[in-house]
């Protein structure tokens, strides 16, 4: 056929348009990465990681509580937000055509849509105006409600992979719905609810507004769940809009150990899942 | 099955090879020996030559100059050429130093040195924790920040005002934050550690919200609070106590033209109404005989983020200006008139446009104008004289200011005052609910503006202390938070 | 594979194992409702003082308590659209590239880079764009539009860096590796055998993906687009780093305006009464646009469903995205 | 227009594992040529080479010759695009594309190469469909999905798809393997129908299938052609015991 040299030519310019396009696209998030840790990485020192804060014109000043802060933080928020998650995407995958089922995932959906903002102040008007105490309580609670909605959609993703005809051979051997779930369902879709929690945790570890109204801030070591705590991204903030060089130079330092933290998260998500694809 | 799924080494193979992209990234990070630095009392001591470390291992040593830790530990010096002695004096303690001999004597009695006093570079050097120690002072050596640290001990710890644990929240403008955390810093320092006061830096609306509804025990504010805010509590039940003055530079950027700008404030008004949009428009260069002015289109850079910064300013601007209060009036957040006008975020952001953008014009809090080396304008102010924003014209003006306890003392009369300069205040409950935390509120308070605590601090960063007729007021105020109708500063 | 116990004579506590998950499921729905309840309770002062009027007008005037959207709102639909116009198609077009074109060594190690860069918080991006990007624009392609295409209302000068188009550019770049990763991900799972079938008809690569993977895919495209598109909306701290926040209806791309995020972001911290209301309202109508984009995605989803359902039916890549992303 | 399909010394790569030795076989046109053996013994890979469809993954390698008529389509210069239009290929599973519809579908290989238009593609559709014993149960859907119908439908609509641009030879590989009994027959009766125009070669599993249709069966085992004869002969008389072992049941 006469215009099939022609078609390959009409295919190639498209193809390398897409090159070209993902050539840019790579460069321009790779320079960013680079800007960042060119930087922030002369700030990082041992001392900087483990230090507390000092005002400006006292040197010295580290970021180990907000560091530890914002661990905290996370952590609660992720031991709230994965059980009530995953039990969410259970019912999902249990009840997939139900009414509360749709009504289920189009929260979640939205969920994952509202400005952080509001999520902050959502907690703030439930929970720090009613009990007159910032906590790091209160801020972990303000990660769960954005961690939920995450995990939630991950978990039913990963349930649903869970092949129909092993719980059938579950039910079929006299377990019931609940051991079928916890024993068998759960167990094999683990990896990949993993991945799903620790793109949560990425998420919630770089959020400044929620931490900011409901934990507030601190110069201290955390110490009681129930008080102020520090956290990564409400210093980068505040030191970010200072004017002040010492503080702008910290919260570059303190920006590329966020970054890395999180990029930490997912290689280490990525490296779970290549076990996990390799045990089976 | 086709769809590849590599090996497991492939993948983590792979990851390795993203994040040694990664990590190329990273230049020579290795973290840069910094400078030693003194602390006296909590302060940086300046000091022209860094200390030094001599001698390695277990024998190595710091050695400060001589002239600054005699003079920070408050000692008198004399030198003896011909014996190359030194002798330091200071309440009755005599302490003296032969260069290049480990032997000295401290009040008479002889004593060895580990390193002797040495010159090097043309400066006299001495082992710091000996002359310190003899001196009546306890020093410390800060290895992994590489401070000196030394505390004078007659005046190390400030008696703590309750020894149970109590932590005291508090929060709001964002003006002041340096300054307050350098305080609770400082406090923390000299009080009972079992007392900690944190300061959240959420802005004067976020402050004021904090301390009516009870989740600030007191709170930082540049603006008073307004009839809508006190209709919920009963009158004088909030204290604004007066804690430091600030001034508000107007900055620009001219390219190819003139530092020292002047401006009136009719020019001024008029520049940010949008009635004066050119560099070279007559009543500027009216104004500034002498200095040439390009034909630049003018940018107001104004704050886009609510802000006291603002309301001090357009404060002034409401003053001295009848347009300006009638179309505009003062707010944290105004509706800005001219044209074109753009709106950055905070200070530094104000600054850095200001900074980057040829014929912008826009008003910073002092700080920021000096740290970023921003062109000032002196403006005229009532007494007719044209005032730079400084420390001290600051003071003057609210020396001389006629107005409320509760207003900006703007537009003061004084002849040497800086026209637009505020207050930040510290919002307080007079009554307080609790013994334990009105303790410590009053002791902090007291410690920090009415012993005059803050100053030296305020002064390195550009903060204006209150002069002597605020202070008293502030006595007074303070004297009357009470507990239980009894007053808690006795 | 290990050996799974599974049965098990005892059944204790099968009553409340549904039970759980259910409540798991009504709590995302009462969060969402207490959210809404939360800020329409705060916004209420506002909604009754100014009511519809409330999304017309341009005035914003703290001073004299009067407030109006319009100008945060045209300023959000610009910004948004505009990042979305252009990420969409760069991001796609890398998607394509990493999971039909790009050799097999490179495709693991980048598609890996594209995921990190999608979990980095956006206040870095915001900080590279201030610092980077801003002083850019303002000497490069900002002052060359200004010159060459001034004439057009929309690239009216001057020039000065903050602009919708720089805000534009940093949400682009923000939400490029979302869209990029998510759309990869979703041809990913577009079965080979399709791909196959139209090959052994004699098609070539490029016929193959425009005519097998981007319309099987396309549900699980639209899905990262809109996701794309709610965090554009959504997006504050970067924005407000960028946009030159003057509160104008924007008509010169080149021109510094506001969005509704980054409007409550700035004004928050100092705002009292009905000041604070109305950005609340403000907070409202970004949950109410976030409602509505999602509900076109699941009226997407069920078209495409009702469309295709069937054995093999594209609707099942729906909600990668969201994994993935987050 | 049918053609012969020659393999020559056919040896075929993955990577460093060899999935192919060294095969000859001849298919000829007009006939149906059936291709049995173990799984993994390297069949469907013979098959697929047919139309260069491992070009499209990394480290896929060839050497030995195949010719269709007289061309050798193992040549560097062959038109890959060309070659598989003159191919025609059944998968195991059916895989109808979900986003057409049942028109669309056959439609799709004249619509790519620009074939028929209009009228005549409308035509054409209903031609190939009646041909692929569809036609009767279709006509009434034709803008439903494809995927809507049963496996059985599905497969001959992916044989109406391939029947459509008009291909010289058929590669099948093993159509029914996820067909009921009854889908099984109509496929069958479908492929005798088609050897009276077409070259069919078939990989199947099911050794009394390769009996009923095929005229000509080749035994691979291990990447090897073990023989290949005709059918009738290699059911009764196979020259091999290996071929013996598998037929009947002793092996595989």
């Amino acid at each position: 056929m006469p215009d099939t040299k022609w078609r390959l030519v009409k295919s190639f310019v498209p193809e390398a348009v897409c090159r070209l396009a993902a050539l840019l696209v790579i460069s321009v998030l790779f320079l960013i990465l680079y800007y960042i840790f060119q930087r922030g990485a002369g700030v990082i020192s041992p001392a900087f990681l483990t230090a507390l804060p000092t005002p400006v014109g006292v040197p010295g000043g580290g970021i180990g509580n907000a560091l530890l802060g914002s661990l905290v933080m996370v952590a609660l928020g992720a031991l709230l937000a994965v059980p009530c998650g995953v039990a969410a995407a259970v019912y999902l995958d249990q009840n997939p055509k139900s009414r509360l089922a749709a009504a289920c995932r189009f929260a979640s959906r939205v969920l994952t849509g509202v400005p952080s903002l509001i999520v902050g102040l959502f907690v703030f008007t439930l929970l720090v105006l009613r009990t007159g105490q910032y906590s790091a309580l209160a801020g972990g609670i303000a990660l769960a409600v954005m961690m939920m909605p995450v995990i939630t959609l991950s978990a039913e993703e990963m349930l649903r992979l869970v092949p129909n005809s092993w719980r059938e051979a579950s039910l079929a051997l006299g377990a019931s719905k609940k051991q079928t779930v916890l024993r068998l369902v759960l167990p094999a879709a683990a990896a990949g609810i993993a991945v799903g929690v620790m793109l949560a945790v990425a998420l919630a570890a770089g959020q400044t507004a929620p931490v900011l109204l409901t934990a507030l801030t601190s110069i201290f070591w955390p110490e009681n769940l129930l008080q102020p705590t520090a956290s990564l991204p409400v210093l980068i903030y505040t030191y970010a809009i200072s004017p002040f060089a010492d503080w702008q130079q910290q919260a570059w330092g303190a920006a590329l150990v966020l970054v890395v933290m999180v990029l930490m998260l997912n290689i280490a998500a990525q490296l779970f899942i290549a076990v996990k694809n390799r045990r089976g | 099955m086709r769809r590849e799924f590599l090996p497991l080494s492939k993948k983590i193979i792979s990851a390795f090879v993203c994040l040694g992209l990664l990590l190329t990234l990273l230049p020579a990070a290795v973290a840069q020996a910094r400078p030693i630095t003194i602390e006296f009392d909590g302060r940086t001591v300046p000091s022209e030559v860094p200390p030094v470390i001599v001698g390695t291992g277990a024998g190595a040593r710091t050695m400060v100059p001589l002239r600054v830790i005699f003079e920070t530990l408050g000692a008198d010096v004399s030198w003896e050429a011909a014996t190359q002695t030194v002798t330091g004096r200071k309440a009755g303690n005599v302490i003296s130093l032969v260069i290049g001999n480990r032997s000295a004597t401290v009040n008479g009695s002889p004593r060895t040195l580990d390193q002797p006093a040495q010159i090097l570079e043309g400066r006299t050097l001495v082992p710091f924790r000996f002359v310190g120690e003899a001196l009546g002072a306890r020093v410390e050596w800060d290895g992994a920040q590489r401070i000196v640290r030394i505390a004078s001990t007659d005046a190390s710890r400030r008696r703590s005002p309750l020894e149970r644990e109590l932590r005291l929240t508090t929060g709001g403008a964002t003006f002041p934050n340096p300054l307050y955390q350098r305080l609770v810093h400082e406090y923390a320092r000299i009080t009972s550690p079992a007392i900690r006061i944190d300061y959240a830096s959420v802005g004067s609306g976020a402050g004021i919200r904090g301390i009516l509804g009870g989740t600030f025990d007191f709170a930082g504010t540049d603006a008073p609070l307004t009839a809508e805010q006190q209709a919920g509590v009963r009158p004088n039940e909030i204290l604004h106590v007066p804690a430091v003055m600030g001034a508000v530079a107007v900055v620009y950027n001219i390219p190819g033209a003139a530092t020292g700008l002047r401006l009136s404030p009719d020019v001024l008004a008029d520049i940010f109404l949008g009635v004066i949009t050119n560099w070279n428009d007559a009543r500027i260069t009216a104004l500034n005989p002498g200095v040439r002015l390009p034909d630049q289109r003018i940018t107001v850079v104004r704050r886009s983020d609510s802000s006291g910064t603002t309301f001090i300013f357009t404060d002034y601007l409401s003053k001295i200006s009848e347009p300006w209060r009638t179309r505009v009036g003062r707010g944290t957040t105004v509706s800005w008139p001219s044209a074109g006008n753009i709106g950055a975020r905070g200070n530094e952001g104000v600054a850095a446009q200001v900074s980057h953008l040829p014929g912008a014009v826009g008003y910073v809090e002092l700080s920021n104008a000096i740290l970023n080396r921003l062109n000032t304008v002196a403006l005229r102010n009532r007494a007719g004289n044209f005032v730079g924003p400084t420390v001290e014209a600051t003071t003057a003006a609210a020396a001389a200011a006629d107005v409320g306890p509760l207003d900006h003392p703007t537009n003061s009369p004084g002849t040497a005052a800086y026209p637009i300069v505020g207050l930040t205040w510290i919002l307080v409950h007079r009554d307080q609910a609790d013994a334990s935390e009105a303790r410590v509120v009053v002791d902090f308070l007291r410690w920090a503006i009415v012993e005059r605590n803050l100053e030296p601090f305020a002064a390195d960063l550009f903060y204006a202390p209150l002069p002597q007729e605020v202070l008293n007021r502030v006595r007074e105020q303070i004297r009357t938070i009470n507990h239980n109708n009894t007053p808690v500063w006795r | 594979m290990e050996q799974i116990k599974i049965a098990s004579p005892k059944r204790n506590g099968e009553g409340i194992f549904p039970f759980l998950t259910a409540a798991a499921a009504v709590s995302m729905l009462l969060l969402v409702g207490a959210i809404f309840l939360v800020v329409l309770w705060g916004a209420w002062p506002a909604l009754r003082a100014f009511g519809p009027a409330f999304l017309f007008s341009a005035v914003w005037n703290p001073v004299i308590d009067v407030y109006g959207a319009a100008p945060a709102i045209l300023g959000t639909v610009i910004t948004s659209l505009l990042a979305l116009a252009l990420a969409g198609p760069l991001g796609v077009g890398t998607a394509i590239f990493l999971s039909e074109l790009a050799p097999h060594w490179l495709k693991k190690p980048v598609s890996f880079l594209v995921e990190l860069l999608a979990a980095v918080p956006s206040v870095v991006y915001g900080v590279w764009g201030i610092f980077v990007l801003v002083p850019w624009m303002r000497t490069g392609p900002g002052l060359f539009l200004e010159s060459r295409l001034g004439f057009l209302p929309f690239f009216q000068g001057p020039s000065i860096g903050v602009s919708v188009l720089t805000a534009g550019l940093v949400l682009t770049i923000m939400i490029l590796p979302t869209i990029a990763a998510i759309s990869r991900e979703v041809m990913r799972a577009v079965p080979q055998d399709l791909r196959e079938g139209l090959f052994a008809l004699g098609a070539t690569r490029w016929e193959m993906i425009t005519r097998v993977v981007l319309p099987v895919s396309r549900t699980g495209i639209t899905g990262a687009l809109l996701l794309a598109l709610g965090r554009a909306i959504g997006e504050a701290m970067a924005v407000t780093m960028v946009i030159g926040n003057a509160n104008v209806i924007p008509v010169s791309l080149l021109a510094p305006a506001q969005t509704a995020a980054s409007q409550v972001v700035n004004e928050f911290p100092e705002a009292f009464g009905l000041h604070l209301s109305s950005l609340l309202l403000l907070g409202l109508l970004l949950f109410m646009i976030t409602l509505l984009i999602n509900l076109v995605a699941v009226w997407l989803v069920y078209r495409t469903d009702q469309w295709s359902s069937g054995a093999r039916q594209p609707g099942k890549l729906k909600g990668k995205g969201v994994a993935g992303h987050a | 227009m049918a053609l012969d399909v020659t393999i020559e010394n056919l040896s075929f790569w993955f990577g460093r594992q060899q999935v192919l030795k060294n095969v000859s076989l001849r298919a000829c046109q007009k006939e149906v040529t059936a291709l049995i053996g173990p799984s993994g013994c390297g069949k469907t890979t013979l098959l697929r080479c047919i139309n260069r469809l491992h070009d499209l993954y990394a480290g896929a390698s060839v050497a030995g010759k195949i010719l269709i008529g007289e061309e050798n389509i193992l040549d560097a210069g062959t038109n890959r695009v060309e070659l598989r239009r003159r191919v025609g290929m059944i998968f195991q599973k059916p895989n109808p594309f979900p986003h057409l519809s049942v028109f669309e579908n056959v439609a799709s290989g004249l619509r790519l190469h620009g074939l028929a238009y209009g009228r005549s593609l409308r035509e054409r559709v209903e031609a190939c469909l009646r041909k692929a014993a569809l036609w009767d149960e279709v006509k009434d859907f034709l803008d439903r999905p494809g995927a809507l119908l049963s496996g059985g439908q599905q497969q001959r609509l992916c044989i109406a798809r391939a029947l459509a641009i008009e291909p010289e030879v058929f590669l099948m590989d093993e159509p029914c393997a996820s067909l009921d009994p009854v889908s099984t027959m109509h496929i069958e009766e479908l492929i005798k129908e088609l050897q009276e125009e077409y070259t069919v070669i078939i990989v199947t599993h099911n050794m009394q299938q390769a009996a009923r249709i095929s005229r000509q069966t080749a035994f691979v085992l291990h990447g090897e052609l073990v023989e290949a004869g005709p059918t009738a002969e290699l059911f009764v008389h196979a020259r091999d015991s290996r071929t013996e072992a598998y037929l009947t049941g002793k092996m595989g």
